[in-house]
């Protein structure tokens, strides 16, 4: 087993990737680094913290992007950004068979505050305009500082969203709503709520991840491979049927958590035996307990993104 | 005075004390046990102004409700009192200085608190008697720092007083035994009060009080270490270390200092050091709290036996299953105990491996920092040769006999004590300097002498990314010196070595690098350690350790 | 930040392939880019670096460096986030491999 | 500015716009055609409910009035800071609201966004900054952070980045500074009326704000960066 978690977006792409396909677009040779971090005494990198590019995957041509989350935590800038979106039309103008984004991500980059915020809303539209010429989107989220902030909203505008049990998928960081709202609120410290609250299997029980995998290059791989075969079977772009499944997902969801604040009493609530027992099930015996009692599951409609 | 009070004065007072006591307290008092909401009363009763009072503060369990309480006393009745403290590591335990409660010190580590300590002593508010190594500090609570009263911490008390302390026995022994047996006085806090105990650490006899406290005593998981902050370079400080150091000595008995650099050790020894064949030749027997970095390496069979000073969070479950590995009670709980551990390492390790955050040149190394008093703790006893030590063993005997060899002298062993640093610390602070930090601590709060953590005449080996000082084998200082700057890096200590000089130590094998001791860098990653990360760890235990939630990330 | 500039002549190992990153631009690390580039034998090297007034040190590691590959017709650009010496001579081994392969015969 | 205000300048031919917990909705005349309105008020947080709210409203003027023109209005202090709302996925539900405004642009509704009052980061990104065009209000406040918090966060002093906001947008709150970098359309001085008339029949399909912000000199990196890598080519600064 090779951990994904541990590897560098850089060191990620030939691992889900098709080998030696993978062409990057504006490499770091190219020297395009942010304009913004010089002047606040922040060192640059030259690909921004993003690769982008096309290669193989499953010998079908697919787009991808893989985030740095050690370069300024994998947050969005002006540059970071426009790759993203640039990649993103370009797989649009070539007929991509698929995009696969490997997210890991803060958000928005605050050395660069409101081109990241107009960025990251231009990468979200532009996700959907890949998903409306009819290529399917995947979104994976498996590395050590999770996806937040817009990512973690651009990744639900993917058709999958993949992830591991050690990946985190939500908004504001624990941190920040400690500082806001005190540590009654939420104890950032306490790590083992954190991942109860945003991480891999917690997402996947409520149904906004549609793929769990051990952290496992190959296995993150196989997902991949699964999600795009599953998803070009049917239509991708946003319908209005799935739509209001969702929103009878996201209604639903309020009405059952009605006064829960824990949640292991939602996977309780859910039917899951045990709550206690999930956060150190392996991934394969977490799947198997899950099965029957995840939220938004199969049989409401098809396993893809908001569907 | 009559002649039986004459040698009798300790024992009368202790009487007035307890009678006081039960007078104030009155139905508040059930035998032994006090009631929680009168632990002050108590206080006022107990004490008198200029008693030594014996806080029990350890590395991991905080007597913390007595401590608290403690703030709380009149300060017109008590005042003066000389704190005794070995781990002085919350608030309150200055708190009693700023109030005006206690005016004289004497400690051993001072861990959080070392910024206000420094500040409280350089305002003259507190008077440090001395900073001391554990063992030694224990020592004089038997010769000349016997508390007048001990406010002591276990798990559970029995109406007659008798307290299990469960894994965390750690100090408890030590400073009962000092103060029961010198007509002092007693008091515990426990969390619960029991018919049965599960087994009896200390005998009811030498309790004075007991007082169940409002929430369970404070414990801090200090021995956790997260695998997946361990840097490659750490890697290959762990390779040259087994490789370089316990094969070459087949080191069986041993002590690790508590950081990155020696769990990274802890989990190369499934991989790498048992990949060398080292398996039941090095690392057998070890004088160490329950690491959870030590999982793989006692899984895969490496380790024999464990002694510990103190327990660790969420290693209970594992310790109880591995009896044959821990000290364990009837009851299958572990019993720790730091005094009898710390001899354990001084007198029956064959070597103490640990970090540091400064070395000079004469091989001292310290971890003051300017503006922190932060005291040794128990690195400095096993972190120096036991002159008293006679038993021999084969590393013990080849140490004595480089550092001799040549010379006129009588053959005798020698313990090793290795350094281990990376020669830059993070924000490029240099681990190696030409003048510690120490010096200048020692002069802003009046300290007699700088504090050294490990002297340098006690350092064996210093070894660094760059390569392994191997010290014994020196022959003058200037030797010695440029052995050190051979591996200080691109440190300025390191950049202003004798070229010359260093590679002819190199050729004599007193320095050694990676490539002299047949290491790959490149074999230098992560995919080394038997646990990546901490639920690795709870995959090597078999799902019996359960780290505290501050370590998962699941 | 702090930029420093490094040449080195007389190099007898001329790069090949195309350009390498490694490394990544985290605390206390560091992104190596490395390429081949006609510049007479030489090797020039550029650090962008978050940590000021270690130019005598960056210069001693590049020195070691250049002594234990000898590259000729290289470019190496470097953007360091606070790296220690340790970590950016691994890396900058790390960035020569990736388009040479190991060392051979090239150890110090 | 408050809603009812605004409404009354906005919507001279009347509205039936109602509030409930901060949540609006409704429809309203403009220029003799109607208009469906959804938004928020007193600088509410985005939480789950509003944001569901917020979706619901989008969904059903896409299946009851096909077409019809929705105009969004913002004023929110950002995303709900709660346990709660992450523990339910609070991301999920943004981009739930996202998806919708997405739909209704593709299924053929003019979709407006326009800043009344304030525009915090999170709270925007799915209702402003996902419709077609987005407009603000001169005293409008938009922003990600403050620069106190910037500089916390960032570890940049606040005088240094007060220093750099004088004239650099990237950094400095205000619609002008939006308006720059091609995240606003317009910033409506004088008939809001008028300008709403205008800004719907104007509405772009595509997203051309990096263009704008290339164009208005405030984001000069990011056409020329995503041009370079959808063509191939290098990047050609501006």
């Amino acid at each position: 087993m090779s951990s994904y978690l541990e590897l560098t977006a850089r060191q990620r792409i030939p691992a889900m990737f098709d080998a030696g396909s993978f062409e990057e677009f504006l490499p770091p040779s190219k020297r395009i680094a942010s304009p913004h971090l010089a002047q606040l005494d922040a060192p640059v990198s030259y690909d921004d913290g993003v690769v982008v590019g096309r290669g193989l995957l499953g010998g079908h041509i697919v787009f991808g992007a893989a985030q740095e989350g050690a370069f300024m935590g994998g947050a969005v800038g002006e540059v970071h950004g426009a790759k993203l979106v640039g990649m993103l039309r370009r797989a649009i103008d070539e007929g991509a068979h698929a995009v696969l984004l490997l997210l890991e991500s803060g958000g928005v980059r605050l050395h660069e505050a409101n081109a990241g915020l107009i960025a990251v809303s231009e990468v979200m539209r532009a996700m959907l305009d890949v998903r409306a010429a009819g290529i399917p989107v995947v979104a994976v989220v498996g590395g050590a500082n999770g996806c937040f902030g817009g990512m973690g909203i651009a990744a639900r505008c993917a058709n999958t969203v993949i992830m591991s049990e050690e990946g985190r998928l939500a908004m504001s960081g624990p941190e920040v709503i400690e500082t806001a709202n005190g540590v009654e609120e939420f104890d950032s410290r306490d790590r083992a709520l954190v991942w109860r609250t945003t991480g891999g299997k917690h997402r996947y029980l409520l149904g906004d991840c549609q793929l769990l995998v051990a952290d496992d290059t190959a296995a993150f791989r196989a997902a991949a491979l699964e999600a795009i075969a599953a998803l070009g079977a049917g239509a991708v772009g946003l319908t209005l049927e799935g739509l209001l499944a969702e929103q009878a997902m996201l209604a639903r969801r309020l009405h059952d958590a009605e006064g829960v604040s824990e949640p292991m009493e939602i996977w309780r609530r859910l039917g899951v035996p045990d709550p206690a027992r999930v956060p150190m099930l392996e991934a394969d015996a977490f799947l198997t307990l899950a099965a029957q009692h995840r939220a938004g599951l199969p049989s409401d409609a098809a396993h893809t993104g908001e569907q | 005075m009559t002649a039986e009070g004459r040698w009798t004065i300790q024992q009368d007072n202790r009487r007035a004390r307890l009678e006081r006591a039960s007078n104030a307290l009155g139905g508040a008092l059930k035998g032994k046990l006090v009631e929680a909401s009168h632990i002050v009363e108590l206080l006022h009763a107990v004490l008198e102004p200029g008693d030594r009072v014996c806080l029990e503060g350890n590395n991991q369990k905080q007597a913390d409700f007595l401590g608290k309480a403690l703030t709380r006393v009149d300060t017109a009745r008590v005042h003066d009192l000389h704190m005794l403290l070995s781990v002085l590591s919350l608030p309150e335990h200055l708190d009693v200085f700023e109030k005006g409660i206690a005016s004289k010190l004497d400690f051993s580590f001072s861990g959080p608190q070392a910024g206000r300590l420094a500040k409280l002593a350089g305002a003259g508010r507190l008077n440090i008697g001395a900073i001391h190594t554990y063992l030694e500090l224990f020592a004089r609570y038997f010769i000349d720092l016997t508390p007048r009263v001990a406010l002591i911490a276990a798990e559970m008390a029995d109406r007659e007083g008798n307290l299990y302390t469960g894994p965390n026995t750690e100090d408890t022994p030590a400073i009962a035994e000092a103060t029961a047996f010198k007509s002092g006085i007693v008091i515990a806090q426990v969390n619960q009060i029991v018919d049965k105990l599960p087994r009896v650490d200390i005998p009811g006899d030498w309790v004075g009080y007991v007082v169940q406290s409002p929430t369970p005593y404070y414990i801090e998981p200090l021995f956790t270490r997260d695998p997946a902050q361990i840097s490659e370079i750490q890697v290959l400080m762990a390779m040259m270390a087994i490789k370089g150091i316990y094969a070459e000595y087949q080191i069986e008995r041993l002590n690790h200092g508590i950081g990155f650099d020696t769990a990274a050790i802890e989990l190369l020894l499934p991989t790498y050091a048992a990949g060398l064949g080292l398996k039941g030749k090095i690392a057998r027997h070890w004088a160490l709290n329950p690491h959870p970095a030590l999982i793989p390496a006692i899984e895969a069979g490496f380790v024999e036996s464990v002694h510990s000073f103190g327990s660790e969070l969420g290693m209970e479950n594992y310790i109880r299953a591995r009896p044959d590995v821990f000290f364990v009670g009837p009851d299958g709980s572990m019993r720790s105990n730091r005094a009898f551990s710390q001899a354990a390492g001084h007198y029956a390790c064959d070597m103490f491996i640990g970090s540091t955050l400064q070395i000079d040149l004469q091989g001292n190394s310290s971890t003051a920092t300017l503006g922190r008093i932060a005291g040794f703790g128990g690195a400095p006893n096993m972190g120096a040769d036991a002159r008293g030590r006679r038993h021999p063993s084969a590393a013990w005997l080849k140490a004595g006999q480089q550092a001799r060899e040549g010379r006129n002298t009588i053959p005798r062993g020698q313990k090793l004590v290795v350094q281990m640093v990376e020669t830059f610390r993070e924000h490029m602070a240099p681990a190696f300097v030409e003048r510690l930090d120490a010096w200048q601590l020692a002069e802003q709060t009046g300290m007699a002498i700088p504090p050294v953590m490990i002297y340098g005449d006690d350092v064996t080996h210093i070894l660094t990314e760059e390569g392994i000082a191997n010290l014994l084998l020196c022959r003058s200082d200037e030797e010695r010196e440029q052995a050190i700057r051979g591996v200080a890096g691109y440190t300025p200590v390191g950049m202003a070595r004798d070229k010359r000089m260093v590679e002819n130590l190199r050729e004599r094998g007193i320095i050694r690098r990676a490539e002299d001791l047949g290491i790959d860098k490149r074999m230098a990653t992560r995919d080394l350690l038997a646990a990546k990360n901490m639920k690795g760890l709870v995959r090597a235990s078999g799902g019996l350790y359960d780290p505290p939630k501050r370590f998962r990330n699941w | 930040m702090e930029t420093l500039h490094f040449k080195f002549g007389a190099g007898e190992r001329p790069l090949t392939g195309a350009a390498q990153m490694v490394g990544v631009v985290g605390s206390g690390n560091l992104e190596v880019l490395i390429e081949a580039a006609p510049l007479g034998g030489a090797c020039e090297i550029d650090v962008h670096t978050a940590a000021v007034g270690f130019g005598a040190i960056w210069g001693a590691v590049m020195e070691d460096f250049h002594a234990r590959w000898r590259l000729a017709d290289a470019r190496i650009s470097i953007n360091d986030n606070g790296a220690t010496p340790a970590v950016v001579s691994l890396r900058l081994d790390q960035a020569v491999e990736s388009l040479l392969g190991p060392a051979t015969g090239g150890t110090p | 500015m408050d809603w009812q205000t605004l409404a009354t300048q906005l919507f001279p031919g009347g509205h039936a716009i109602v509030e409930r917990d901060n949540f609006l909705s409704g429809s309203a005349q403009v220029d003799g055609a109607t208009v469906d309105v959804i938004g928020t008020s007193g600088h509410v947080p985005i939480g789950i409910e509003i944001a569901l709210a917020q979706a619901t409203a989008i969904l059903e003027t896409v299946q009851a009035h096909p077409g019809r023109p929705i105009l969004i209005l913002v004023d929110t202090q950002g995303q709900r800071l709660r346990h709660r709302d992450e523990m339910l996925g609070i991301n999920s539900y943004m981009a739930h609201l996202g998806k919708c405004v997405d739909l209704a642009r593709r299924q053929g509704h003019t979709v407006i966004g326009l800043v009344y009052d304030q525009a915090l980061s999170g709270g925007f990104i799915t209702s402003g900054l996902i419709a077609s065009a987005c407009y603000a209000l001169p005293q409008a406040t938009i922003r990600v952070m403050g620069l106190p918090a910037m500089a916390r966060i960032t570890k940049v002093p606040e005088e240094r980045l007060t220093e750099l906001a004088q004239d650099n947008p990237v950094f400095a709150p205000g619609p002008e500074n939006y308006l720059r970098m091609g995240g606003l359309h317009g910033i409506w001085e004088r008939d809001l009326a008028q300008e709403l008339v205008r800004a719907l029949a104007d509405c772009p399909h595509e997203d051309r704000r990096m263009a704008l912000g290339q164009e208005r000199g405030g984001r000069l990196l990011a056409q020329p960066v995503a041009a370079a890598v959808r063509t191939g080519s290098d990047v050609r600064p501006a």
